[in-house]
């Protein structure tokens, strides 16, 4: 990376946290913001597919058919408790409490796995009953949607994996806290991505 | 603070829904400002929105994020309903 | 109008159809005059010097400028006052650019002013957004005016004719509901009376295009399209398919004639007596991909049109119950 | 009445066969690779190979990649051309069938924009912004470098299907229900979209890059307002390509489900809806024409200002008709499906939107023929590129807004109006934009002047060329003519136009060859360029030696007005200010790295292996792009000093101090 030419550096300022004490951490992180511009168009294209092929169930299962309330109330419940508790793992970090940190990434983690095994689980069950990706252009949509979503959630949890070995080897300095900082972001996204998801999928097709 | 606001907003959507009380078109517009609440409620307490080292650019790509996002999803819809009825 | 006709239509090349490919191209909807060889030699080489003016150029074969029915006449309108709008200012912008590209030459002894500072000019930078602003303006009340006319029927004093077309891998459909007849490659059409075309395909998209009646609309698997168009002029027009859909789209062209109403009928009669049905199996067999010639029956069932697009997603979209059984 | 060789199924076997072009380009192809190693190996060149080129991260380097790829795309497009204009030249010919002609046009239509127009810019940008901002790289080096692999490798792939497997044949544009299973069987339409998929992601990296290489990497005192136009220009095209590839990607991938796994998004049948394919593809499809076009117009700001020795004129409404530009791009898209009928309120509303796109074109076209009033113009060639430019952009525009008045597009769309149409804007606007930024940075790259004479020929023959092929077109398109036939019958007042049509894509054709001769000639012969600054320039990079040390700048510049080099020359030469020099310090740059090439031969391999759907090998490429992205993430070490002692060494074989 070439020298900084912004003011991060030249004033070096001890209220600045440790992830933007670097220039290449201050590019990092500006550059993963505009990253999430563009995964936020993704979806909105996922979003619009959905929407416009959410009734076309060609005589298959429909969304009231599918949809169980307890069960996506659990996966959006635990989804925002996560988000919660990766937002305090982003508070201990600015403490430098490197303990707390990794607890937090932990439970994070750990709450990220068991909505996947939620996820998988209604999949699974929606698959048994012949309602499969290949049944209706609804359920490539839906699968599809939710599905990349999915995806991304579990990219996120191997992410923050390789981050927590690194916090181990490492401690807290300006790489490892640049890395949190962003994976939190991630995760934050992710979150208001499932709610429109629980919104526009869930919501409206238990509507009628 | 932010856990309670948010999960607040997600049972209060689910609660129009199951309740019945509104028409269809009212529910969907009600469900679609809780989930943008949602999102200002993620990126002003979870996220740092805010914060930045220089001029803050980012708010600016977000802020466009969400423009073309609008435009992209309103303009699909709009065009695939082909106003609203089929000739035939 | 006649001498750049003469102008643009050229003979010195034999520009006659390969025997071999006539009856799958058969579709000579102009025949050129017959033009002295030599004489045309001489104009290719004049028109090779004045390409830039060959998008003026006019024969009876540039079909776009030479509508023969409302519909037609209405695009064509508007291609002229859209190119007469922005000659308005593309032609400044060429004088401009000649005169100010010879005046400021870097060459020795160049005597015009050189004021390189010069980079701000709030009455130059008014004019150049304002102009456009203005142009465009004018264009956008004309161009929605009409986009919302040419959605209804062109005259509305005589009733309206359907015709119900399905483009198929590679050959056009038509079914008069009115008549029960069906035809392949061609369509016969009453003039001066308004024709209401439902498209549809039952094969990749398509899109039905007849140059001299009016402007074209895709046809589309699952859903159903008007297009209103008019002929005022008897005569053959050249049709073709416009949206490409594989190997054999080049060849999926057709004729529209227009007749009078008494021999439209006739011919109408003619079929209903001489030729063969279209039956279930004979239209699974026309759907199937390749090449045909013309065809006509004196029937066909009845809900074909309707069960392809309702097969194909026509289920999902929200029907106009009105159309839908009006006219059946 | 079948068509011949119609019936019947496509190719199943792995090697294309059955046609003598096939076979001559395969024995081509084979020798080309042999004669490439065999070189490589006498001349000892593998670890030269590896360790400057396909192992850097240097953006100068990469915008040489680019342009050397750009170019070989730009000969394969072209040939696809001459190929489709030989059989259009007569009625009834019989030189390519109806499968063959598909083909071409297809890859023609896609290498034209995805592989030639698109890594141009790319090259472009790379080897012109971080020297004009006065950094000394990229925001991002190792992804620049993954960037640019990707496309190669995502290029590789499209190209490939010439040989192996069979081309794409559903045009550019890949509508369903056509290129679903059922009428396009084998895998001509993976192939296309998974290159595009793999280069898309790169172009995507390359938007967030280089858009916060420009927001966040200027040399002090450079602030937006002070920025050259092109730095502006490729800000533009950056945000255009971060909001607007994710479309793509999705439109790519449903088609992929569709034909991998039997989805339904887009097929006839089980509720699927293939108009949402064409909403979706123009979502992309038209800011990707912008994308494109953008830097061109950057290029031409720059070449405009310092070939007429003028500062540019009106700079702040240049700058706001390029975000204008960019902004209004995003609610035009429909206009390429007017006549699917989505209603007159739609109709209307896209038409308006679209005309409105002119008003900031026309106010650029305005200010750089006022860039050139009362100046002083040195025709150069570059210059001629630029000059050349406006007329053949006028009128390309002009009919742009004409084909936006929706009632008449139904009569335009799918002519061969259209076709003149979209030629004159990407052959007058982003080609004539490249050829102007590849005479006028050549110095910068490679130390030496292009041949002007040359040069001369190849502008006059190309530009000439240009209008005889493509006027021609306009009329054809008047007469009825639509776009994707191989033949057409006589008789219909078609065939002289489609001659000249013809003639004049041959003497095109002549016009690029002389650019390459152009480019040979002055690899021995060309002028050397010791001054670093041939054209009396009034950007940063003319401040820097051609070619500029790896670093860039040995010190940052401090900038205090716009056309920062022509000021400080300026300042120079009347004596004014004698800055202390400050004393030199080590640089801080990125190390190279053998990931990124290793990275995009994995995803080469995935692709390929989902191409015949082998998940044997799909499976294993994809988990090694994870493992990549693992290691890169466990590496701490990326980057390295460069000691002053070494940059004194350098600056001064350079002649600075
Ligand atoms: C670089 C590429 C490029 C550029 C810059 C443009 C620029 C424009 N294009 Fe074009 N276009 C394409 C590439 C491009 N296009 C391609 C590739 C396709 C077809 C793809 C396919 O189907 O395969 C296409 C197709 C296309 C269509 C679809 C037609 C159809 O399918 O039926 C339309 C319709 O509105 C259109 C309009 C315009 C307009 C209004 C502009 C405007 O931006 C033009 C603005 C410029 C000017 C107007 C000239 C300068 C202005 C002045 C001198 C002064 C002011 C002038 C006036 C007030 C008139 N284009
Ligand atoms: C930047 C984009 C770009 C560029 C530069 C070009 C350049 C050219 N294009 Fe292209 N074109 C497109 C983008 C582009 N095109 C697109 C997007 C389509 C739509 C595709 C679709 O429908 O899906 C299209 C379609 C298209 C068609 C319509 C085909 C059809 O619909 O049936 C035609 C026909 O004339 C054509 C012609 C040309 C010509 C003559 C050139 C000339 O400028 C080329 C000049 C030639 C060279 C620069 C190379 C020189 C080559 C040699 C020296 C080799 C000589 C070798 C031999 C003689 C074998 N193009
Ligand atoms: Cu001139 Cu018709
Ligand atoms: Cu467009």
């Amino acid at each position: 990376m070439s020298l900084a030419h912004e003011e991060v550096l030249s004033h070096p300022d001890h209220d600045i946290p440790l992830e933007y004490s670097t220039e290449d951490g201050v590019l990092k992180i500006f550059g993963f913001w505009i990253f999430l511009a563009t995964d936020l168009i993704l979806f909105a294209c996922l979003f619009s597919m959905y929407q416009i092929l959410h009734l076309n169930t060609a005589g298959g299962p429909t969304e009231q058919d599918l949809y169980n309330v307890p069960e996506f109330m659990a996966e959006t419940l635990i989804l925002l408790v996560s988000s919660f508790t990766c937002g305090l793992a982003t508070l201990e970090m600015r403490k430098g409490h490197r303990g707390a940190l990794m607890a937090w990434l932990i439970v994070t983690v750990l709450l990220g796995l068991s909505f996947i095994f939620l996820e998988v689980r209604e999949f699974v069950d929606y698959v048994g009953r012949g309602a499969t990706m290949q049944r209706s252009a609804f359920l490539s949509s839906f699968f599809t949607l939710v599905g990349t979503h999915g995806c991304h959630v579990s990219l996120g949890i191997l992410w923050m994996l390789s981050i927590l070995y690194q916090l181990g080897r490492r401690g807290i300095q300006a790489i490892t806290a640049r890395k949190v900082f962003i994976v939190g972001l991630y995760w934050h996204f992710l979150d208001v991505v499932w709610v429109f998801i629980f919104t526009v999928v869930y919501l409206q097709g238990v509507m009628h | 603070m932010g856990l309670v606001v948010s999960i607040v907003l997600t049972l209060l959507a689910l609660w129009v829904v199951q309740a019945h009380a509104l028409s269809h078109a009212m529910l969907l517009a009600v469900i679609l400002v809780l989930a943008v609440l949602q999102i200002v409620v993620q990126l002003a307490f979870f996220m740092h929105f805010t914060e930045s080292a220089g001029p803050r650019y980012h708010v600016s790509a977000l802020a466009l994020g969400f423009v073309f996002t609008f435009c992209i999803v309103a303009g699909s819809i709009w065009i695939m309903t082909f106003g609203g009825t089929q000739p035939y | 109008m006649q001498l750049c006709s003469s102008v643009f239509t050229l003979g010195f090349l034999k520009d006659t159809p390969d025997p071999s490919e006539v009856d799958v191209m058969n579709k000579q909807v102009l025949r050129r005059p017959t033009t002295n060889r030599s004489r045309a030699v001489w104009r290719c080489g004049t028109l090779l010097m004045l390409i830039p003016l060959l998008a003026t150029g006019c024969s009876p074969q540039v079909v776009m400028l030479h509508p023969v029915g409302p519909v037609g006449r209405i695009e064509e309108r508007l291609i002229i006052l859209s190119i007469v709008l922005v000659t308005i200012v593309i032609v400044p912008v060429f004088v401009l650019l000649w005169y100010i590209v010879r005046r400021y030459r870097d060459v020795p002894g160049n005597d015009a002013p050189y004021r390189p500072e010069f980079s701000e000019s709030r009455t130059l930078e008014i004019v150049w957004w304002g102009v456009p602003i203005l142009i465009i303006g004018i264009l956008a009340v004309f161009t929605a005016r009409d986009t919302f006319a040419l959605t209804k029927p062109p005259e509305r004093s005589a009733p309206p004719l359907t015709v119900q077309v399905t483009s198929l891998d590679w050959k056009w459909l038509f079914q008069y509901p009115g008549q029960k007849i069906a035809t392949v490659n061609y369509c016969y059409i009453p003039t001066n009376r308004p024709i209401q075309f439902i498209l549809t395909a039952n094969a990749p998209m398509n899109s039905f295009w007849v140059p001299q009646l009016g402007g074209q609309e895709y046809t589309m698997p699952g859903m159903a399209m008007q297009l209103w168009l008019q002929a005022d002029k008897p005569g053959v027009y050249h049709g073709r398919g416009a949206q490409f859909t594989g190997k054999g789209f080049a060849h999926m062209t057709f004729d529209v004639t227009a007749t009078s109403q008494a021999q439209f009928d006739a011919w109408a009669k003619q079929i209903q007596k001489t030729a063969p049905a279209l039956t279930e199996a004979g239209y699974t067999n026309l759907a199937h991909p390749g090449l045909v010639g013309k065809m006509s029956f004196s029937s066909y069932p009845p809900n074909i049109f309707h069960d392809v697009i309702m097969k194909e997603g026509g289920m999902y979209m929200k029907h106009d119950k009105a159309v839908l059984e009006g006219e059946k | 009445m079948a068509l011949p060789g119609y019936v019947g199924n496509a190719p199943t076997s792995f090697f294309v066969t059955g046609d003598p072009m096939i076979y001559a380009s395969d024995v081509l192809i084979v020798l080309t690779v042999i004669g490439i190693v065999f070189v490589l190996t006498y001349y000892k060149k593998w670890g030269w190979l590896w360790r400057e080129w396909l192992t850097t991260v240097d953006h100068k380097k990469i915008g040489i990649m680019y342009l050397i790829a750009a170019l070989l795309m730009l000969f394969r497009g072209g040939t696809d051309a001459v190929l489709m204009r030989t059989q259009l030249a007569l009625p009834n010919m019989h030189f390519l069938e109806a499968e063959h002609y598909d083909q071409i046009f297809t890859t023609h239509g896609t290498i034209m924009i995805l592989f030639m127009a698109m890594p141009l810019v790319f090259a472009m940008m790379n080897i012109a912004v971080p020297l004009q901002i006065g950094a000394r790289d990229v925001a991002f080096p190792y992804l620049n470098a993954i960037s640019f692999w990707l496309f190669f490798f995502g290029a590789l792939l499209l190209n490939l299907s010439f040989v192996i497997g069979g081309s794409p044949d559903g045009g550019w544009t890949s509508y369903p229900p056509l290129v679903e299973n059922p009428t396009d069987p084998g895998p001509g339409e993976n192939f296309y979209l998974l290159a595009l998929q793999i280069s898309g992601i790169g172009s995507m990296a390359t938007g967030i890059n280089f858009l916060v290489t420009i927001l966040k990497m200027r040399a002090p005192g450079m602030t937006l307002m002070r920025m050259p136009l092109f730095c502006w220009s490729i800000l533009a095209t950056s945000i255009l390509i971060i909001f607007s590839f994710p479309a793509l990607t999705i439109a790519l991938a449903l088609v992929l489900i569709d034909r991998l796994f039997d989805a339904h998004f887009f097929t006839m049948l089980q509720g699927g809806n293939p108009m949402m394919y064409i909403n979706l593809f123009w979502v992309w499809g038209h800011p990707e024409v912008y994308i494109v076009v953008l830097p061109a117009f950057g290029i031409f700001s720059e070449v405009i200002a310092t070939f007429s020795r003028k500062r540019t004129f009106g700079y702040s409404s240049m700058v706001a008709s390029m975000l204008a530009i960019a902004v209004i791009s995003y609610l035009v898209w429909l206009h390429h499906f007017f006549t699917m009928g989505a209603g007159p309120g739609v109709n209307t509303f896209f038409a308006i939107s679209t005309m409105c796109v002119g008003i900031p074109t026309g106010v650029k076209v305005f200010n750089w023929l006022f860039t050139m009033y009362q100046g002083r113009i040195r025709m150069t060639v570059p210059m001629l590129w630029s000059i050349g430019f406006i007329p053949t952009f006028a009128i390309g525009g002009a009919t742009g807004v004409m084909l936006a008045v929706a009632p008449a597009d139904y009569q335009y769309h799918n002519s061969y109006f259209l076709i003149a149409h979209f030629h004159q804007t990407l052959i007058g606007g982003v080609v004539y934009g490249m050829f102007a930024g590849l005479y006028y940075w050549w110095p910068k790259m490679f130390g030496f002047i292009l041949n002007e004479r040359i040069g001369r020929w190849a502008f006059w023959f190309f530009n000439i060329g240009f209008y005889v092929c493509f006027l021609p077109q306009y009329q054809l398109g008047f007469m009825g003519m639509t776009r994707r036939i191989y033949v057409y019958p006589a008789g219909m007042g078609w065939t002289a136009l489609n001659l000249i049509s013809t003639i004049g894509a041959y003497l095109m054709a002549v016009g690029f060859v002389l650019i390459v001769v152009d480019i040979l000639y002055s690899i021995r012969y060309g002028e050397r360029d010791v001054t670093g600054d041939p054209w009396d320039g009034r950007t940063l990079e003319w401040s820097l030696p051609s070619p500029a040390p790896h670093y860039n700048f040995a010190r940052i510049p401090t900038v205090t007005a716009r056309d920062a080099w022509w000021v400080m020359k300026g300042e120079r030469k009347r004596g004014e200010v004698k800055r202390e020099l400050e004393p030199l310090e080590p640089i801080h740059m990125p190390n190279n790295s053998g990931r990124p090439f290793i990275l995009s031969v994995l995803f080469f391999l995935g692709g390929f292996g989902l191409v015949f759907e082998w998940y044997w090998l799909a499976i294993p490429s994809g988990i090694g792009v994870m493992v990549c992205l693992l290691l890169r993430s466990l590496e701490y070490n990326m980057d390295h000093y460069i000691p002053v002692s070494e940059i004194k060494r350098t600056e001064a074989a350079l002649g600075r101090s």
